[in-house]
């Protein structure tokens, strides 16, 4: 198993490396560095959803809040670009600390109720909170770091910026879920009284998998305002934090691949298929229908399963073995 | 007199109103086999999970090796050296048993919280649980998904969970319920080569092996304790044959 | 003191209003355990089905009756053609209904343009009552009945009929309620039926208060969810206080605490939440 | 199997095919990137925003000066980060020579700085937010309406002078477009001896206006009721629902023809103010009306006029420099200085900040021939969006926001 997904990583790198090269404009290339925004948020996601069995509809709320202390330091408050964003980065974890704590208090849909219900609060804040905020006008004027000397306005230099943070959160959620805590979050998910006998503060387990969600999903919020220069309360409404869940799910939760699809799918949709095709929003809904009926694991278990039933016969005939443990299945469903 | 391992007083819990256990006093010395018999809701089961700290008490304490845990969390009773079997059972069923066994050696290292570094990595954590796995004769299925073993198999994974967390009390919920009497017979040996340094709290309904394993008995019936003592006062208590026949 | 009166009665009708919605929502949550994101959806196409009843020459009350139940069709294709493929998926589900509250506003926006209409109020119920010096429009207080029948209706279909005893047995306990010999292929349909009706004709019975208006359904929906979560899922009484509680939280809270307007709904869910996460009347949060 | 690879080569090849069909021609068409909004709830402005700028491109045959017109429509969902994306769309994929649009205040304030970077002319026919022509003007930005305050002064001094109402009572949608408007009026209001004993802002997103109407004092002259979308129609029906009869003083947008169309008698009688009324009475406007009619089945209102009066910039610039937008120093130039004298608004031409100046109507919701239409009542020429305040000292002063205090210094 690792052998072979060791070499889908290096496919996927040096792909995404040389995704400007390949593509050329500009505009497919900030196109590139938004999926990669929204598959770091979707991958936060995941830890909760796929990894946690905490279904959030409240994501967005990290995303948002991170944005909006990121800009509101670097144009009115005077905070040099290193500064803002490493107290963003605080501030937004802090913030999951927060409500980490009060949505814990229930879990499945209660969960789901308390996340949407946190993510609204901040929703009316933003809009309301005008001398902070700027209300539904939003915060704007900010202008993107020059690190080391690169201006990250350009198109490029931003992607490599942006593939880099994109590169480290799927690193580090990949360690993640393979490390002794990932599988305690996931042990928690799947059996949380036995988890609880074997020694394992379960709600302290899922509260550091709530802040580390919270903590890339700040990093997620810190791109998207380098990105857009720009936030409104739009960042942080209930749409966005549906549309993160969409892509965890419509990918595959739990997987590692999955949310980076789905961050594919959900932003090409619409951006650049809602240019050909006026009714896309209903695409969109279609399109999660036919997931969940067809592939309710989501799309990269889906397709895999069905290769795999492809090949199996195949090899089946040839007289091969069973097929290896995906470790996918059990994902499946623990919110109840 | 030696140290308790497990001094329970006074015990009650009450769901929506109704007594599950009503005012137990159970008291379990250091090194006891200590066997809790009784009819199907008598309170046995909920009397363990107040032990073990799934869930609250209405009434009453319970130490633990002289300490007060009534208030603590599950996970902190175990990390004292309180382990346990499950009569319905909750295993990792798309792990391999040796992952299984796995989690339950990392819920007792500090490694628990580690983020970062591959369990797999943790060669020491797999080696042990294979030796663990070996004392429940199931080495051989070490790598094998627990959704593919039987059902004897797995309470015996059940032990083996519990064993690997190196208890000083251990309780188990009716080890030996739907094993074939071959498997009784493994089961039976196993538990009969655990060391004395280890208390050991048993539920179990068949009468035979758990009488001849028990140091000491109680008796339940509806929530409470009717008859308590060693093997030969239990058998002959009037009261014990009461519970059984006048259910 | 008028002031407290004239608000407790906006209180009231809006509070109706929300039970309306909630109901069917609370009672296809409660029995099927599953969260229907698309309710808000269903509610207005109710709506703007209404309308177009009404605007091709129909009478409100029949307005009324189309909405539910085209609505109510919708509904069980919806259970029989792609909920019940995923029945104990409650993940799933969610995001299936989530999918399907996407198409259904897309597609008003798309058969009704994205014009905002009002909905034409039944000329009986036009004008106002006055008592005293208290001046209250005669359709908040129809709308008050409505709920208070509604209510009544629900509660003798659910307590006194034998398909209400058997979704009271499936809410309490669904493995036992199939055990008992209830079959969940007849009672899923039927109640998923009803509480799609219910949110089809509450969006027409709504129409005249709120106007019917594409971003209606996300607009009422986490209404609906509020009342239910603070009410406790499942439980009829529940939504009913449930709504009503918020409807005066809304009425005063708008009144006293302008500042809080746009968080005015979810601070006092999220309170309750996590002092008592099983609703102020709910047993168990799934 | 889908995974990133397959995607992105579908990327590959769509920009492949994008950057074919961009090959910039001198005498090939002027290429027109629209912003709109087809889906999501603020769609109906959008549509009718792509009326207007069909029915002028149609009127002109699609050419002006002499260069045909390719107008490339994009959908921006009504969200800040996808009208960027579209907006980088229009700009580096289709390259653009001038953009029209966004919609929405929040839309165009997002694309701001991505403006002033690429440096593409922006017409705005509909983003009303003061400080995009005041305190933050963008050099490559022109509106073709008012800005959100622009037509509620002159309303303020009608009110006080010619309505004689001394007490008003402001309720006012809670977003930047309401705190602008309401403190436009409250200003000029006040300036003319009239006092505001009371402002009440509803959320956006408010269902139920019972709880706020309720609270209305019952002293006061009159209600000046600022709304956008279709809360006007909500608000009115509920208004008149609860037996209130104090006149009502409406926003441009809470009346706008849009929505009148929809409402009912609740409407009759209120007086509102703006650059625009189906109603005027001009040989251009009511040739202007009939066309509209004749094309969509309903009058022009806020955004039908703003998208065809932008177009009509767009024309007006492009006869300036002869259909040469290869410079666009010059072209922007055109558009700054674009001047009408026959128009629907009448009379137009553009102050120092990008922003037309302009004939402001008051108006009175009246029935003829069976339908609402905003009858002219009087005419204020050629207002500033300063309206009589010294630009310097205007933007010097207050920003109009929700805690706006400001108003009655003259009296």
């Amino acid at each position: 198993m690792t052998a072979r997904s060791g070499v889908w990583l290096v496919v996927m790198v040096v792909a995404l490396v040389l995704v400007p090269v390949l593509i050329g404009s500009p505009f497919y290339v900030n196109l590139a560095s938004q999926v990669l925004i929204y598959a770091i948020l979707a991958m936060s996601l995941n830890l909760l959803v796929g990894f946690g069995g905490l279904t959030s509809l409240g994501h967005a709320a990290y995303l948002g809040f991170a944005a909006y202390v990121t800009i509101y330091l670097t144009t009115l408050a005077g905070f040099g670009q290193f500064s803002g964003a490493l107290i963003a980065l605080v501030a937004t974890t802090g913030l999951a600390m927060l409500f980490g704590f009060l949505a814990l208090r229930a879990s499945g849909l209660g969960f789901l109720m308390i996340t949407l219900a946190l993510g609204q609060i901040l929703w009316g804040l933003a809009f309301r909170w005008v001398s902070l905020t700027g209300g539904d006008n939003g915060l704007g004027g900010m202008q993107r770091p020059h690190p080391f000397g690169i201006d990250l306005g350009d198109p490029n230099a931003f992607y490599y910026f942006a593939l880099c943070f994109f590169l480290v959160a799927f690193a580090g959620i990949a360690l993640f879920v393979r490390s002794p805590f990932g599988h305690s979050l996931r042990g928690s998910r799947d059996q949380p009284r036995r988890m609880r006998a074997l020694g394992y503060n379960v709600w302290f387990v899922q509260w550091c998998g709530f802040v580390y969600a919270g903590f890339w999903g700040a990093i997620a919020g810190i791109l998207y305002a380098y990105y857009n220069q720009f936030v409104s309360p739009h960042a942080l409404n209930l749409m966005t934090s549906a549309e993160t869940l969409l892509m965890v799910i419509a990918g595959g939760a739990g997987t590692l691949f999955g949310p980076i699809v789905g961050a594919v799918l959900v932003v090409v949709l619409k951006n650049v298929v809602s240019a050909y095709i006026a009714r896309w929003v209903m695409l969109l809904g279609a399109v999660f229908v036919m997931i969940v009926l067809f592939m309710p694991e989501g799309l990269v278990p889906g397709t895999t399963r069905w290769t795999k039933l492809a090949l199996g016969r195949r090899r089946r005939a040839a007289g091969g073995g069973p097929g290896e443990a995906t470790g996918t299945a059990a994902v499946q469903e623990r919110s109840s | 007199m030696s140290e308790l391992a497990l001094d329970v007083d006074g015990l009650g819990k009450n769901f929506g109103g109704l007594p599950a256990v009503r005012d137990v006093v159970l008291k379990v010395e250091l090194g006891e086999r200590h066997l809790l018999l009784g009819p199907n809701g008598a309170g046995k089961t909920t009397l363990f999970n107040l032990i073990a700290g799934d869930i609250r008490p209405s009434t009453g304490s319970i130490r633990l090796f002289g300490r007060d845990v009534t208030r603590m969390r599950t996970d902190q009773r175990t990390h004292m050296g309180v382990a346990r079997t499950y009569q319905i059972i909750t295993l990792f069923a798309e792990s391999t048993l040796t992952h299984n066994v796995v989690m339950s050696l990392t819920g007792l290292s500090r490694c628990r919280f580690d983020p970062f570094t591959s369990l797999d990595r943790r060669t020491g954590f797999r080696e042990r649980a294979r030796e663990v796995l070996a004392t429940v004769g199931l080495e051989h299925l070490a790598d094998r998904k627990v959704s593919e073993t039987s059902y004897g198999e797995r309470r015996r994974l059940e032990i083996a969970m519990a064993m690997a967390q190196e208890p000083s009390l251990l309780l188990l919920d009716e080890p030996l319920a739907g094993l074939s009497a071959d498997e009784r017979g493994e089961v039976q040996r196993l538990l009969e080569s655990i060391p004395r340094s280890v208390t050991i709290v048993m539920i179990e309904h068949d009468m035979d092996v758990a009488l001849a394993f028990a140091d000491r008995i109680t008796v339940m019936q509806r929530g409470a304790v009717v008859v308590e003592g060693n093997r030969a006062e239990v058998v002959a208590d009037p009261k014990t044959k009461e519970v059984y026949l006048g259910h | 003191m008028n002031f407290w009166v004239i608000q407790g009665l906006n209180g009231l009708a809006f509070g109706s209003l929300l039970f309306i919605l909630a109901a069917g929502f609370s009672l296809i949550f409660g029995l099927m355990r599953v969260a229907n994101l698309a309710h808000g959806a269903f509610f207005m196409l109710g709506a703007y089905v209404g309308l177009s009843a009404i605007d091709n020459g129909m009478n409100f009350w029949v307005a009324i009756l189309i909405g539910g139940l085209t609505v109510c069709v919708l509904g069980g294709v919806m259970e029989g053609l792609i909920l019940r493929r995923l029945a104990g998926q409650p993940l799933a589900q969610v995001l299936v209904t989530l999918g399907i509250a996407f198409i259904i506003a897309d597609g008003c926006l798309w058969l009704w343009s994205g014009d905002p209409r009002p909905l034409p109020m039944p000329s009986e119920l036009q004008g106002v009552l006055r008592f005293g010096g208290l001046i209250f429009p005669k359709y908040r207080l129809f709308v008050v009945v409505v709920a208070v029948c509604l209510a009544g209706a629900l509660w003798l279909l659910l307590e006194r009929s034998r398909v209400g005893a058997m979704i009271r047995a499936g809410v309490d306990d669904m493995e036992m309620a199939r055990v008992m010999g209830i079959r969940t292929s007849l009672l899923f349909p039927l109640v998923f039926c009803l509480g799609s009706a219910l949110a089809g004709a509450g969006g027409v019975l709504a129409g005249p208060i709120l106007s019917v208006y594409p971003s209606m359904d996300t607009d009422m929906l986490p209404m609906a969810l509020v009342v239910v979560i603070l009410g406790g899922v499942g439980s009829l009484g529940g939504a009913f206080v449930g709504a009503l509680v918020i409807g005066f939280i809304y009425s005063y809270g708008q009144a006293l605490v302008p500042d809080l307007a746009y968080v005015i709904l979810f601070l006092p869910m999220v309170l309750v939440l996590t002092i008592r996460p099983t609703g102020l009347f709910g047993r168990r949060l799934v | 199997m889908l995974r990133p690879g397959g995607i992105l080569s579908a990327l590959v090849l769509s920009a492949v095919l994008g950057t074919v069909g961009a090959q910039a021609q001198d005498n090939g068409p002027i290429k027109v990137g629209f912003l709109t909004v087809k889906s999501g709830a603020l769609a109906a402005g959008g549509r009718q925003m792509e009326e207007g700028l069909k029915l002028c491109v149609d009127q002109h045959d699609g050419k002006m000066a002499g260069r045909k017109i390719d107008v490339i429509t994009a959908d921006t969902a009504g969200q800040p980060a996808v009208t960027k994306t579209k907006t980088q769309e229009l700009v580096e994929r289709d390259n653009v020579d001038v953009l029209i649009g966004p919609l929405a205040a929040f839309e165009a304030l997002a694309i701001d700085d991505y403006i002033r970077k690429v440096k593409v002319p922006i017409i705005s026919p509909s983003a009303a937010a003061e400080d995009l022509t005041q305190r933050k003007p963008n050099p490559w930005f022109v509106r073709a309406v008012g800005t959100s305050a622009q037509a509620h002064h002159p309303l303020g001094e009608y009110a006080a002078k010619d309505l004689g109402y001394k007490k008003i009572a402001i309720i006012a949608d809670d977003f930047a477009f309401g705190h602008e408007i309401a403190s436009g009026f409250q200003r000029v209001f006040k300036d003319n001896g009239g006092e505001i004993v009371q402002k009440l802002w509803p959320p956006l997103n408010t269902a139920d206006y019972g709880s706020y109407i309720t609270q209305i004092d019952p002293d006061v002259d009159a209600v000046f009721a600022a709304f956008a979308g279709g809360n006007g129609i909500k608000f009115l029906g509920q208004y008149r629902n609860y037996g209130m009869t104090k006149p009502v003083l409406g926003s441009m947008t809470t009346v706008d023809e849009g929505i009148l169309k929809n409402m009912g008698d609740e409407a009759l009688g209120v007086i509102s103010a703006g650059w625009y009324s189906a109603g005027i009475d001009t040989p251009t406007n009511q040739a202007f009306v009939k066309a509209v009619r004749k094309a969509y089945g309903s009058d022009p209102g806020y955004y039908t006029v703003g998208a065809y009066m932008a177009c009509q910039f767009l024309n007006n610039a492009l006869e300036q420099v002869h259909g040469d937008v290869s410079d666009k120093q010059a072209f922007m130039k055109a558009l700054r200085n674009v001047n009408i004298d026959k128009s629907p608004y009448g009379p137009v031409k553009i102050d120092d900040y990008g922003q037309p100046i302009m004939d402001i109507e008051i108006r009175k919701v009246e029935k003829k021939d069976g339908r609402l239409q905003n009858t002219v009542i009087k005419t204020y020429p050629a207002v500033s969006q300063f309206w009589t305040y010294d630009p310097k000292k205007f933007l010097a002063g207050p920003v109009y926001s929700r805690d706006y205090d400001g108003g009655g210094e003259k009296k």
